[in-house]
């Protein structure tokens, strides 16, 4: 087995969880780099659609920002903003959605919008983005997080997206027909909606992570399914694509500045 | 009718204190020279709607240009935080800043009915956010043949819109590639215009039977400013910058580095710094 | 996904009886060989909507597949009225046709709003108009931040959109290029959609980055039939043949003439025929 | 003076109303010819727009259709019908829209639907089409009809477009922001809205035509100016470049017969 770091594992986890036919809403960071490394390795025929309205792109390398030149280039074609959220995002063309949050809680809903109050913030962060109807517009959401105690809330301070809301049927009755987060992919574990409570569990730890460990990095009382699997870890093929992939994309970058 | 300028007449023409300002680009042709021809003007009280803010946002804010904003997202993109941006939430600095924050599906949509001549849109979202209880003008519509209730918001109707392009023809018929973002829609929403090119040509190329064209007739200005998008890209042109990019993290991180980067950079230079920064070495651009 | 097959598989499979229809293209790329596809398989109680009817709506209705239209135009452009649509309307023949009657603003809305999942549309329209009073889906909904009263109407939501394209390549990827009409919006709008083109290659050729592409996964079935639009036109490769639509207005004028007409062209016929149609010496076509 | 026909005159009449720095949204027929006429004499830059979406044609030949190959092939750029309607039209980008009718009462509201009762039509007409848009969303309109008491009618069957209404501030106390019918150029006459009433009154006679002629042909009791002026005769070079344009379109259809 080779030797990896955590963030890899998360990467090559949520990579694995996409198909060849499936169509992504790709945010930048650990997102572009795991739907690049499923196109990469088993999901030659994936498609990959970024918010800037590039459908169906190829990167060479990862973009540094949502709408770098490399995605329009290696796209179909490139649509306009407002067709990109109206047609495509809206019109429940997208399969998988991606997201990420600097807080999430046990329902996986999310905050990217402020820590403390609204009005007078201890941190502004960047705010929703495209995220509040990619949450409730995409056939499922996958969440990348990083764990922590500061990161896994048990109450956020605000709610930019929704995930299960107050879990049970909670979502469905504010009348979102889409599946909602249905894998959260973090760098100890995999979680997945309870299919009755829809609290996110622990269903799978990453080889050599411990139960405490994924506790101690929960802001909630973390619940572990009744059979928790041990994800396989990276294989060679994968860290080899993966790392080929950022060693290119630094390559690129260094040429560039 | 387009008129064909020089920058600094244009913006003088086109942009008044406490106007409402759009100045769009979608990572791809954000007009950075537009946006320094402001700060070097000096205007004031304004109001401005964007997206993303993007670090041209983050320079108006930091220079103390903007009262209001409209947005949907306020960071560095790949990089982390807008610090000028912060600063003037967090701390009032150099004033109080309000704001008027939306997703980009809205924003989106506000610039689709805004062209549209709507005074509204109305779409599927906010489901569920806490969004709705920071902005009032978030409001609903029940749809008369579903009951489904939708989002509304009204349409942005700015004062002015400020793009940049790839080429422009003699005529002013503004011609976009590429990443397109709201940049159309932005200036047919908009009463004034100021587009800079990167070159304004006899007649636009060949192209597309379907080619994204601003007719110049719904254009003020157009100004030729070659690199004015810098450190964002014209495909077709330069690519992105993205080690200014990372380097603005650090320009911008303290009030004094900021003001003495501006100061050299934006208060005693013009625009035809812009033509220099793409050719020359990039990371050497954001010194 | 999009499947490759041929038109009669491909109508087999997407179109049935009693279904909703958009049979599009706007003077350009209307799917002729499509319609007489679904003539020949005798589908029947349809509902079509379509902006202008145009000959292929002239045909479907006079073979009696149609119970109801959807439609905001009814004439042979430039030419004069649409004889089997008058007698259905104003005679009963071949059955009663049902009618539900709006303006091409409405309905290029309605389609943008279906391609969008969209309940309804709003716009400023028929403001003053009878319209409204003959038409019960044409509703109203007040600005909630205006209060101006803009007209509402339901989405179109087909079950089968049927449009004809100059290319696709072999994965289902649909190109069009030239006046676009409300094609894109309406595959985009419908459950399932047939996509006629003029040829199938091995790849789309080089085009703008803003090409309008269908992706393969948004279309169900792609057919190539060269000459699938005649006698409406293919922007590069055959030119409107004006005199078929002419000539159309005499071949339709009486029952027993179109009936003739339509058994020798259409029933005894298959899609081959349209690449022979492209290529003959034009007054003769609409013998 | 050259030797015309009442059409001629009409189109001639038409095309002199239009201004260089103009944008019209131009109809098949009578309208296409006056706009072209207008571009081929003394408005080169007009900006003519079909409704097919093509953004400042420069047709060679008159279409037959909205949307022939020639309009787009000479355009600007060609737009989306969608886009054609909400950003062009509603959008308030278009100055004059043509119209013209089955049916014309005295304050130029429409008929183009139906003769006789809806439901039980003695003729069904082609229906609206763009028309009760264009009809408010322009900012003003010309109105092209051969004059005759079965179109200049005192009561319309159906109301599919209005000019203004039932006269005076009735149109404004709709809604609309926009001018309406400014101008009728008829066979005979030309005719504008009185500015108190709006009843289209006839203002100038063409050449050679009486009072008695117009009142024959009009199926309300028409009203004339205080001071009713004489059509300029067409020019020769209108009439010259007006019949080489329709010669021009006359071979391009035989040749592609």
């Amino acid at each position: 087995m080779a030797d990896y770091k955590p963030n890899e594992m998360m990467t090559v986890a949520a990579a694995r969880m996409l198909k060849n036919d499936d169509v992504c809403f790709v945010g930048i960071g650990q997102p572009s780099a795991a739907c690049n490394l499923a196109r990469l390795t088993h999901a030659p025929g994936i498609t990959l659609i970024y918010e800037s309205g590039t459908l169906a792109t190829k990167p060479n390398i990862l973009p540094l920002s949502i709408g770098d030149g490399e995605l329009c280039e290696t796209a179909l074609t490139t649509v306009s903003v407002p067709e990109m959220f109206r047609y495509w995002l809206q019109g429940g063309r997208i399969k998988v959605g991606f997201l990420g949050g600097a807080q999430i809680d046990k329902y996986a809903n999310l905050n990217t919008t402020v820590v403390g109050p609204y009005d007078r913030p201890k941190v502004r962060l960047p705010g929703g983005g495209g995220a509040p109807e990619i949450a409730t517009s995409c056939g499922e959401i996958f969440i990348i997080m990083a764990q922590g105690k500061r990161s896994f809330v048990d109450r956020l301070d605000f709610v930019t997206s929704i995930g299960h809301v107050s879990g049970g049927d909670s979502r469905q009755k504010l009348g979102v027909k889409t599946k909602g987060p249905t894998k959260l992919i973090t760098d100890l574990a995999l979680f997945a909606p309870d299919p009755e409570t829809k609290e996110m569990i622990a269903v799978s730890l990453h080889p050599g992570v411990t139960r405490e460990q994924v506790a101690e990095n929960t802001g909630w009382p973390v619940r572990f399914a009744a059979e928790v699997a041990e994800t396989e870890p990276p294989a060679a093929q994968e860290l080899e694509v993966l790392r080929e992939l950022h060693a290119r994309t630094n390559r690129a970058h260094i040429a560039a500045a | 009718m387009a008129q064909i300028s020089s920058l600094s007449e244009a913006i003088a023409a086109a942009v008044r204190d406490g106007d409402t300002l759009a100045v769009e680009g979608f990572t791809h042709l954000i007009p950075h020279a537009a946006g320094h021809e402001i700060i070097r003007q000096g205007r004031k009280r304004l109001t401005l709607i964007r997206m993303t803010l993007d670090l041209i946002y983050d320079q108006l804010i930091g220079m103390g240009c903007v009262d209001k904003l409209v947005f949907s997202w306020g960071g560095n993109p790949g990089v982390g935080s807008l610090h000028r941006f912060r600063d003037a939430i967090e701390n009032g600095w150099p004033h109080k800043l309000a704001i008027e924050e939306h997703s980009h599906a809205a924003m989106a949509n506000a610039y689709e009915a805004g062209a549209a001549g709507l005074p509204c849109a109305i779409f599927r979202g906010y489901i569920g956010t806490d969004l709705p209880k920071v902005n009032a003008q978030i409001k609903t519509i029940t749809c008369p043949f579903t009951g489904e209730e939708l989002a509304a918001i009204p349409a942005h109707r700015p004062d002015v819109a400020v793009i940049h392009a790839q080429r422009a023809d003699k005529a002013g018929n503004v011609m976009i590639e590429g990443v397109l973002g709201v940049q159309k829609e932005a200036v047919l929403a908009s009463k004034r215009s100021v587009v800079t090119v990167e070159e304004i040509v006899d007649e636009l190329p060949a192209r597309s039977l379907n080619a994204v064209v601003l007719p110049h007739w719904t254009v003020s200005h157009v100004v030729e400013v070659p690199g004015g998008a810098f450190p964002s890209y014209a495909q077709g042109y330069y690519p992105r910058n993205n080690s200014f990019y990372k380097q603005w993290d650090e320009v911008s991180r303290d009030r004094d580095g900021f003001l003495a980067w501006m100061k050299d950079n934006v208060l005693n230079k013009g625009p035809e710094a812009f033509a220099h920064y793409v050719r020359m070495p990039r990371a050497a651009a954001a010194e």
